[in-house]
């Protein structure tokens, strides 16, 4: 078992090994109103453990369907998704999902909501309220452990889902937008809670989003998907080391290649204002 | 470290809240056990012997629970029945039933089997018999029950007569229908004559009291409605023959009474033993007493009772007698003709006298009551029947 | 006049101007002598009647009798009712199957079924129970199925992402998510329990209970037993109402407070 | 396979298996009445419930009393939902109506009709008005209840924006409340309904010449168990008619609603 080393080793570094995620010649098709419509099209990723993705792309390319089958909600599809080796068919505690809106159980206070993820772990149940506060911690949430959802801001419940989706250690923590619905200014403080995280924690990332900074910022590599069908146009690596410096000139050379890529279109004379798709969830 | 955004009030100290909740749940949870528990409370069941003997009567509220009001009440307290039954290790069991359902309910227990015996009225017997219920006239209990005429206030109606045209509240299908429609055909009156307005006796008070009806045919809850000064009576059972009255006699499943002949002999005695002491003079007032309990009030039942043609001693006289014949014959008749009943009953069937007669030679009663002398002659009182 | 209805008892004063307002009309058509002196016993008499039971204790006892019969009917027929209603919503084929038939019992009437009841179960102790279980069943069933019917699938789908066998999804999700229906069933139930309590009081004759008070007094044409019953009725009525109240407000602190 | 909970709302229970228990039941109660296990004269045979109910529909008697009884239910039931629309929508805009009419409409909402019996025949007779009364009364209760919890389960950021545009009180009630409270009145109409009918029924008991109600009281009466049940299956199946078209008008009224 390889333990790669990343410029700055973590305090606790987790068995490099787990987290590789492998997708080949994904392909995935609805059926709506009869008629089969393919939604991803020769989907084909290999993620290395430890490693963070960002995908974006326009809406309606198919970037939440992914994640739903990666998570193992959706299990209808053709082609191969393997975590480290295992194909992947229902959902399970390796792989964790963050959404957009961040569905923590109003009728559980945070405190429960976060150790109902450990319900079904073999972790005792001692240490369980340890695990619990020390991820409440991590995403400083100290002091709310009694406070119910309606009790708590947009940017406190996306942490609070956060850390629910960090206490089982996933091999693969997927987030689906899961800053999409914040303020721009709880959007950059989560942001480096997320990094934070990722770089104390070394567990694989993979999140979707609309925003392309965001994509860049976080990511070692972006990939740029194009719509209906979706698939996968380019993938784009950012050479920087971890905690980046927002303004670096690469992030800004790359942020208007992409932006200008997703803009194009592969020749499609569409006008701009498109209505958009009702994205399938 | 990243500034805080603005969070609403802070969660309140959940620990001290949570044991407040669970001191109120627990106390909660122990009333609903305490109240659940009450409802099972006295429910013995039923011993589980082999005979039993079931008598159904018709049961009043009194006190938290339920009374027999008639023989049914003296038999209870003179205890007589149930020590003789238990000589023969038979238990004896009472069903009460309300007044405001008395019939069909007994008729569902004699169809299922469940009950035995049972006090109560002619017309819902009849039904049974007609309904395929065989049953039994074992024992004749007294003279019935008055039925009185009440007109409401503000009306100058004398007798039935000039009632002719009005609306007169009658409950279809009640035992009370019988004796109204022989006091229409002894003046020669035809229901069609009256607009009849079918309501349940708790709602008529009302309906006399606003005028929406002249006039009602009822129990003794006519005399209530003369002393709460709602009507007047202008007419009642007690100025016509005895046999027009409603009556109620001790009916017996046909197939329990064939296949326990000695077993019914001893209900019958009871009863009679029970007529027999209710029949007395010296207890008039206990007997008034116990009818009141849960029913209409005392001054009304003793004004029901008082009757100046008929002895305090023949009221409770269990003979059978043509007349009781008659009213059951007339009783068949009236149900099949208005069409109540789908199959017409023969009433003389229905009369087996084997068991009274018996009982008073066993008590040495048989000279106690003479046959009463109410014949034709009081036929003629009733308002020139030709 | 917010701020006069904030304090406490300036709202009780307000809520006692209404009844206080019948009270008065009632005096009035009671003295009117005439016809409606029939329906309206004057309050002097009321308060004797009411005097009256209770010296003699049957009202108390009326009360507890009628409490505990549809508390009881409301135990047994509102957990069956959540059972149901939970099952048919979880099970779609039982749904299928049972709906239909379920919600077309719910439409009969009370008088349809005594002759079948009194037949199974004699005029004896059972058979009130159950109808007043009956009249408690359907409500909590209709609401429970429509509580847990409502869930919604993002909710259940972290309960698969965290692989929540089907005893903790319920335990987890279904049951606390519809627990503001099954509540609101659970009230409605009470109300229609305790009616049908003292329906079958009258209908099936029982010992004791404001049901039988208020059809003796019926047949004694007491109307001011009737009311003394009407008001008792309103008053626990009233109070065990305010009770469930309280109930679901501490069980429901997990909801945003309402308007 | 657990099918999805997502709101089932669309799928309409498909006729054959809505019809399977009921016939199951059927052939079952069929049965039991072969066997002679039980009285013939209480548990009568399906076959012979439907002999009365072809007699009479064919006597056109059956006929008479539906067509009353829905005569009594239609009008009653509009007026008591019409005024509980408004008593409900009242109490819940001003909170001085709330205090001041809510403590007395709690304490009213537990007490039987039976109760209100002498008053209604003093004021409205004994003929069809005081039977609609009856029906008014017991819709009038669930409704306003359910228009009371639906306008306060309205957001008060809503009325905020109404205020800052002024919006008159007829478009604030038209184009705000009324859209969002839909839901929650249709429920509550839906559930007035089942009682509306039940307590019609019971009303038919205590004074009326014709009605289901009334069909019924005979039948026990006169031991006709099969006109009993006849008079269950017609209420039962009018019954279950009136609240599935209650359903479907939720349904679609409530299709821009997603769970």
């Amino acid at each position: 078992m390889i333990v790669e080393s990343r410029s700055k080793p973590a305090p606790e570094a987790r068995a490099a090994a787990r987290g590789a995620l492998s997708i080949n010649d994904l392909h995935k098709s609805f059926v709506i109103g009869g008629t089969l419509r393919p939604v991803l099209e020769g989907i084909n990723l290999d993620v290395k453990p430890g490693e963070f993705v960002s995908i974006v792309g326009a809406s309606g390319c198919g970037k939440s369907t992914l994640l739903r089958l990666i998570v193992g909600l959706d299990d209808q599809y053709g082609g191969e998704i393997r975590l480290d080796g295992e194909r992947v068919a229902t959902t399970s505690l390796d792989r964790g999902i963050v959404f957009q809106d961040h569905r923590l159980f109003p009728w559980m206070t945070l405190e429960q909501n976060i150790d109902l993820a450990l319900l079904n772990t073999d972790t005792p149940k001692a240490r369980r309220a340890q695990i619990v506060a020390d991820h409440i911690a991590l995403v400083n949430l100290v002091g709310f452990e009694k406070a119910y959802p309606h009790q708590l801001s947009g940017g406190m419940a996306q942490r609070a889902a956060i850390a629910r989706a960090l206490v089982t250690e996933p091999k693969l923590l997927l987030l689906d937008e899961p800053l999409g619905a914040l303020d721009a200014l709880t959007r950059v403080h989560v942001q480096n809670e997320l990094q934070r995280i990722w770089m104390t924690q070394r567990s694989t990332m993979v999140m979707v989003t609309h925003d392309v900074e965001e994509a860049l910022y976080l990511g070692d590599r972006v990939i740029v998907m194009a719509p209906s069908p979706g698939r996968i146009r380019r993938i784009v690596e950012v050479d920087l080391p971890h905690p980046r410096d927002r303004g670096a000139p690469l992030l800004h050379r790359l942020k208007d290649e992409i932006l200008s890529e997703l803009m194009a279109g592969p020749g499609e004379t569409d006008n701009l204002v498109r209505l958009p798709e009702r994205e399938k969830r | 470290m990243p500034s805080e955004e603005p969070v609403t009030p802070k969660p309140k100290s959940a620990a001290g809240g949570a044991a407040r909740g669970w001191i109120i749940g627990a106390i909660a949870l122990l009333v609903i056990a305490g109240l659940v528990a009450f409802q099972f409370r006295g429910k013995e069941s039923v011993a589980g012997n082999p005979k039993t003997v079931t008598i159904a009567g018709i049961a009043y509220p009194f006190e938290g629970r339920q009374v027999y009001n008639g023989l049914i009440g003296v038999i209870i307290e003179q205890g007589w029945l149930k020590s003789e039954l238990a000589k023969r290790g038979v238990a004896l069991a009472f069903t009460p039933v309300p007044t405001a359902v008395g019939g069909p309910l007994i008729n569902e227990g004699f169809s299922g089997k469940r009950i035995d015996f049972a006090a109560y009225g002619d017309f819902p017997a009849i039904i049974a018999v007609s309904g395929g219920v065989p049953l039994k006239l074992v024992a004749p209990l007294g003279q019935g029950q008055n039925c009185y005429l009440v007109v409401r206030n503000g009306l100058a109606a004398k007798s039935i007569k000039d009632l002719r045209g009005k609306r007169i509240a009658l409950h279809r299908g009640r035992p009370w229908e019988l004796p109204f429609s022989k006091l229409l055909d002894a003046n020669g009156l035809k229901l069609s004559d009256f607009t009849i307005v079918n309501i349940n006796p708790s709602a008529t008070p009302a309906a006399l009291a606003s005028g929406n009806v002249d006039a009602t045919f009822l129990l003794s809850d006519g005399l209530l409605l003369e002393e709460k000064g709602i009507g007047h009576i202008i007419w009642s059972t007690k100025q016509a023959p005895t046999e027009w009255k409603m009556r109620a006699e001790l009916f017996g499943r046909g197939d329990f009474v064939e296949g326990n002949p000695e077993l019914t002999q001893l209900v019958v005695d009871a009863f009679v033993r029970a007529a027999a002491w209710s029949a007395d003079e010296a207890n008039k007032t206990a007997v008034i007493h116990d009818a009141a309990r849960g029913a209409m009030p005392e001054a009304i039942v003793a004004k029901d009772y008082a009757e100046s043609g008929i002895p305090w001693r023949d009221r409770f006289s269990p003979l059978f007698n043509d007349a009781i014949k008659d009213h059951y014959r007339s009783v068949a008749d009236y149900t099949y003709a208005r069409g109540l009943v789908r199959n017409k009953v023969e009433a003389d069937k229905l009369i087996d006298e084997r068991f009274v007669t018996q009982a008073l030679r066993d008590l040495q009663l048989d000279k106690y009551w003479k046959q009463s002398s109410a014949g034709p002659a009081a036929l003629a009182a009733a308002g020139g029947h030709s | 006049m917010n701020a006069v209805l904030s304090k406490p008892w300036l709202r009780l004063a307000i809520g006692l101007v209404a009844p206080a307002l019948l009270l008065i009309w009632w005096q009035w058509q009671a003295s009117s002598g005439d016809v409606r002196s029939i329906a309206f016993a004057p309050l002097g008499s009321i308060g004797g009647a009411f005097l009256e039971l209770v010296e003699n204790g049957s009202l108390v006892s009326d009360m507890v009798s009628t409490l505990s019969r549809s508390l009881t009917g409301l135990v047994i027929g509102g957990a069956l009712g959540i059972a149901v209603g939970v099952a048919m919503a979880i099970w779609r084929p039982l749904d299928r199957l049972l709906g239909p038939l379920l919600h077309a019992i719910r439409q009969v009437p009370l008088i349809g079924w005594l002759p079948l009841l009194g037949l199974w179960f004699g005029t004896g102790q059972g058979s009130e129970l159950i109808v007043v279980s009956l009249s408690a069943f359907f409500p909590t069933m209709l609401n429970s199925y429509e509580g847990v019917a409502g869930v919604e699938q993002r909710y259940l789908d972290v309960g698969r992402i965290y692989g929540f066998g089907a005893f903790q999804r319920f335990r987890l999700i279904l049951l606390p998510a519809a627990m503001p229906l099954i509540l609101t069933g659970l009230t409605q139930a009470l109300a229609f329990a305790w009616i049908a309590s003292i329906a079958t009081e009258i209908l099936l004759g029982i010992g004791s209970g404001l049901g039988v008070t208020m059809q003796l007094a019926q047949t004694q044409q007491r109307i001011d037993i009737i009311l003394v019953t009407v008001i008792a009725t309103a008053i626990l009525g009233f109070a065990v109402n305010y009770l469930f109240r309280q109930l679901r407000i501490s069980l429901l602190r997990w909801q945003p407070a309402s308007l | 396979m657990r099918a999805g909970l997502v709101r089932s709302g669309g799928v309409h229970p498909s006729g054959v298996s809505a019809l399977l228990a009921p016939f199951v039941l059927l052939a079952l109660w069929q049965l039991a009445c072969l066997t002679g296990l039980f009285p013939p004269q209480v548990l009568v045979p399906p076959s012979e419930v439907a002999r009365t109910l072809a007699s009479m529909a064919a006597s056109g008697e059956l006929e008479r009393h539906i067509g009353e009884s829905l005569f009594r239910l239609g009008v009653g039931y509009v007026l008591g939902a019409a005024a509980g629309l408004a008593f409900g929508t009242t109490i819940a805009l001003s909170r001085l109506a709330e205090a001041a009419l809510s403590p007395l409409f709690m304490a009213l909402w537990q007490v039987p009709v039976i109760a209100f019996v002498p008053m209604l025949v003093i004021f409205l007779g004994i003929d069809e008005p005081f039977k609609v009364a009856i029906v008014a009364l017991a819709a009038f209760f669930p409704v306003a209840l359910a228009t009371f919890d639906g306008v306060r389960g309205v957001p008060r950021a809503w009325f905020e924006v109404a205020r800052v545009y002024r919006t008159r009180l007829a478009d604030l009630v038209w184009r705000i409340l009324v859209p969002a409270t839909v839901p929650a009145v249709l429920t509550g109409l839906r559930v007035a309904i089942t009682r509306a009918w039940i307590v019609l029924v019971a009303a038919e008991l205590l004074a009326a010449d014709s009605g289901i109600g009334q069909m019924m009281e005979m039948g026990r009466q006169l031991f006709r168990i099969d006109v009993v049940l006849a008079g269950v299956v017609v209420s039962g199946v009018i019954g279950f008619a009136l609240d599935r078209g209650a359903k479907a008008i939720e349904r679609r009224a409530t299709r821009w609603r997603t769970a």
